[in-house]
């Protein structure tokens, strides 16, 4: 027997135990270093994971972007409630120009602009392919007419307008407004079930691309855990590769965003012209380009959180 | 002062079949016991009590007089770092260079790179494999692969060296060289506990050696005992 | 030297070669079953997959949906196109009939309907909160309204009406009709963008999945293959087990699509009723749904076909 | 008649390994033939030659008289249904039960069910599995492990059996029961090529012998010429 042999125990374990216990990727640096290395290994398969991922997160952050821009929408649309007043034909400028006089002291009455029978006629020609019909008319059909826009609630505004002297007919959409209030209604139901769709969706990609991605992995985990390196050790790299994956799909998905605002800009564009212009697509902003790189990142870390507890824990029948 | 002992051990797997029963035996520390018997006779399963893989029905193990019964949660992890485990199917990582899967157990343990580098060198020289430091296994022989395997469960002079028929896929020559590496573990603290079904090499060994038969320790050799 | 060692070579080979090649997993009824086994054998990482698959397919075909009700819902509006003349306040219910009645003489003209002052001011109390300030009215101050429908173009005909004695006033939504015209423009354009995005989305996720469902099973192939299966053979379960999550997907995301088709009932009944009622949400129908089960069941094919093909290449080094 | 034929075989790895080196002889149908040689000396690379899992840099590997040369394509699967063999490595697979996977080559045969169960019991007795037909890979010790691959190997009655190392994980006794398996293959037409270390086994066994040094074949030993 050596002399070796006979050292105490407590030596002996302080030697195996001493430098600190386990450190395989203790480094987060080298963790990191281990997950990047990992993602480069395969490209094409890392890409592919990180593509499905970035799917995942560019359909919830459309729909947050398309639910933000059509608030700002939804806002133009109630500003431009306006009453149109259509004046008895004998009513002239003079007239009209008094009467709009007369409105604007109203405290109910925000502002009212005057358009002339030759305006309406204009705006006629503008809406329509009528250049051809209307040479057949002699003179113009068209009233004078005064928009006004009321403060608050019009439809009990246009019903005393009405009775105004000289006033032949108050136009005011109700029935249009009805419509787009059910139009609204409809959408935000819509959208709505779609983020809780999509949200479930995204984690659900997340978390079983990871896992199936780790499934290749069983037999390193397992050999990890049998020379003794301790769970948080074998998970980090992991962790770092989640993170990897996801923080790079929410890039690929905010540039897919970005994509698809240009291509929508034109139409978006003739759509502002046909409310007389002033509205432009808005994108995320910093604050959003952050939170969606965030959620990316915390959803790849979750997944692969989820994916390598269950691993270690299916691994080890006898520890516990 | 016993560094391993075993007290009435039974275990069955739940396909019924009974791996171990009633096994008994003391292993002094600094000891090199071979544990043969013939194929599936319970010598891995016996093994794989120690790494904590399994864990037995009946009876106790105990390393260093410590039950390892009460070695739970985050100590296993602790415990496994103190074993040098050759596995009988080798378990390299594929995509693991040679180099940083016989570093695994020093990195584990947290040495500094440096000295890892050394020692995985020196280890992997010793087995014949200095040359191929960049290898991944499946670029290896079988045999190769063994050696791997026995150099990362010597390379962290572990308290308790725990091999499972290391020798299966090398021939005489070579195996005789590595029982030889084995030999020379005691002299660094280590106890060493070796299953293997290859006789020539155990009666050449001349060591202690424990027979097991249908899951039953039935013969406990002393070295000195063993026909050449 | 034994007898049958000495037996002609040609006579070895049919006895190896002779009971048909290559049989395992020949029948496909026992590929099937193999590939089905498989599907159960791990039940929650396969469900998972298949829910990522009915993902993938539920956002095309709620699309699909969409789009098909939208263009029936166009075809609704555009019916809806009709011309309100607002008569002089001096026309009473008579005159009213007569131009009616002489005005569905007319070519252009398809149908004309009569609004009494009073149906109007009903229309009015409905259309808003209108009940307290109405009281406060002395006389019905709306005139009489004819609401025409045109055959063809209705600008044209708008601008003639206009010159008709006895009308005041013609009201043609042109700028309602622009606005809806750009709205669609643009949500054509949205929706077709989304539908290339999800396409591909699909796919990818489907390869995606079936790789690396098959990355696990790597080892399994190169041992048929050393065994001296046939590619056929060794393809035949996987593309089976593709198969079955494509249709379990496609199950999976019709039941979805129904579910949601009910939550969206209310809000597009109130839509409806803004319009006189009459519409309702399509489903899929008889064939609407066979597409949708071969679809799944195709791209769950595909892409076993193509992780296959990739997986079958990449293990036989030597063989080509 | 000669089954097999070697001429001049070459073959290095990508790495630079240079696995074999001029390799030629001649195997007869219905003997068997030995393949030693240190660990890394090339066994498995001229196994995996026939297996068409490599394909030689230069020379020529005749299987009766036919270059595998010109076996390309569909003709590889069809060739290899020819062949019986035994991994190193064992390859079960793993979710497969015993009965299953050792069916495999009967099945891939077309064979009809009723056969397939009927040979495969008979074989798995031979081997001493007859118990464990349902038992998974994993439930196997080692030597159960190998036993089983043996016994896919054989199933088939293959013109040309290669046998990597087939008795690594056995005892003694048992290894020589199993080369009694492999003995009585040429009664049925096959001819047996088996790369093993195990000296003492084939010095009992008494049969031709090869032997590879870095990739050269520096003997041939007839079996009558062995010491025993
Ligand atoms: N895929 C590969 N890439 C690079 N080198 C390889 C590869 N496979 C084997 N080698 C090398 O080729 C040589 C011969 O290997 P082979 O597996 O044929 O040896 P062997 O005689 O079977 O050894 P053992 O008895 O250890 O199984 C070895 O040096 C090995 O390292
Ligand atoms: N996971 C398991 N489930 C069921 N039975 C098992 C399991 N592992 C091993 N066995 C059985 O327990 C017995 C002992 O197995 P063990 O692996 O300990 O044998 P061994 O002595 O190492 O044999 P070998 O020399 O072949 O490796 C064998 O009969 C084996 O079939
Ligand atoms: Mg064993
Ligand atoms: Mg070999």
């Amino acid at each position: 027997m050596s002399a070796a042999r006979h050292r105490p125990a407590a030596a002996r374990r302080s030697r195996f135990e001493g430098p600190g216990g386990a450190a395989w990727g203790r480094g987060h640096a080298r963790a990191f270093a281990f997950a990047f290395a990992r993602w480069r290994a395969t490209p094409l398969a890392s890409a592919a994971t990180t593509a499905v991922l970035a799917l995942a997160l560019l359909l919830p952050l459309l729909l947050g972007l398309a639910l933000h821009n059509a608030g700002r929408l939804a806002g133009t649309l109630e500003a431009s409630r306006a009453i149109s007043l259509f004046l008895a034909m004998d009513q002239d400028a003079a007239a009209a120009a008094a009467l709009a006089e007369r409105l604007r002291a109203r405290p109910e009455v925000a502002a009212v602009s005057l358009r002339s029978p030759e305006q309406g006629l204009e705006e006629f020609r503008r809406m329509s392919d009528l250049a051809d019909s209307l040479e057949l008319l002699d003179g113009n059909p068209l009233p004078w007419v005064l928009v006004v826009t009321p403060h608050a609630e019009p439809a009990a505004l246009a019903v005393m307008l009405a009775a105004e002297p000289g006033v032949e007919t108050v136009q005011y959409d109700a029935a249009w407004r009805a419509r787009l209030g059910a139009w609204l209604a409809f959408a935000s139901r819509a959208l709505g079930l779609l983020a809780v769709l999509l949200a479930a969706g995204a984690v659900l990609v997340v978390g079983n691309t990871v896992r199936l991605d780790l499934a290749a992995r069983h037999d390193e985990i397992a050999l990890l855990q049998l020379l003794g390196a301790d769970d948080a050790d074998i998970r980090r790299p992991l962790l770092w590769l989640g993170l990897l994956h996801g923080a790079g799909a929410a890039l690929l998905a905010l540039a897919g965003a970005g994509l698809i605002g240009l291509l929508l800009a034109g139409p978006l564009a003739a759509l502002a012209a046909s409310y007389g212009g002033g509205f432009a697509l808005h994108g995320p902003g910093l604050p959003g380009l952050s939170a969606t790189l965030l959620a990316g990142a915390l959803l790849g870390w979750l997944g692969a959180r989820v994916a390598t507890g269950h691993d270690l824990r299916s691994l080890r029948p006898a520890d516990r | 002062m016993a560094l391993l002992r075993l007290d009435g051990v039974c275990k069955a797997y739940p396909g019924g079949q009974l791996a171990l029963a009633e096994v008994s035996f003391t292993v002094a520390a600094g000891e090199v016991v071979f544990l043969t018997g013939h194929s599936g006779a319970g010598k891995s399963t016996l093994l794989r009590l120690l790494q904590l893989a399994e864990r037995p029905d009946r009876g106790a193990v105990l390393v260093e007089e410590r039950n390892l019964a009460a070695v739970r949660g985050r100590d296993v992890a602790r415990y496994r770092r103190r074993l040098g485990v050759v596995f009988q199917d080798h378990r390299l990582l594929p995509h693991w260079s040679l180099l940083d899967n016989v570093a695994l157990p020093l990195r584990i343990a947290g040495l500094a790179e440096a000295e890892v580098q050394d020692r995985v060198r020196a280890v992997l020289d010793r087995v014949g494999l200095g040359e191929r430091l960049a290898a991944r296994p499946p670029q290896l022989s079988t045999g190769e692969q063994q050696r791997a395997g026995i150099a990362r469960a010597v390379v962290g002079r572990p308290l308790l060296l725990i091999a499972d028929e290391p020798t299966g896929n090398l021939d005489p020559q070579l195996a005789a060289e590595l029982m030889g590496l084995f030999l020379e573990l005691p002299e660094q603290g280590s106890t060493v506990l070796i299953a293997s079904h290859d006789l020539t090499l155990i009666k050449r060994t001349r060591r202690r050696t424990l027979v097991l038969q249908q899951g039953r320790l039935v013969d406990d050799i002393a070295g000195e005992d063993l026909a050449a």
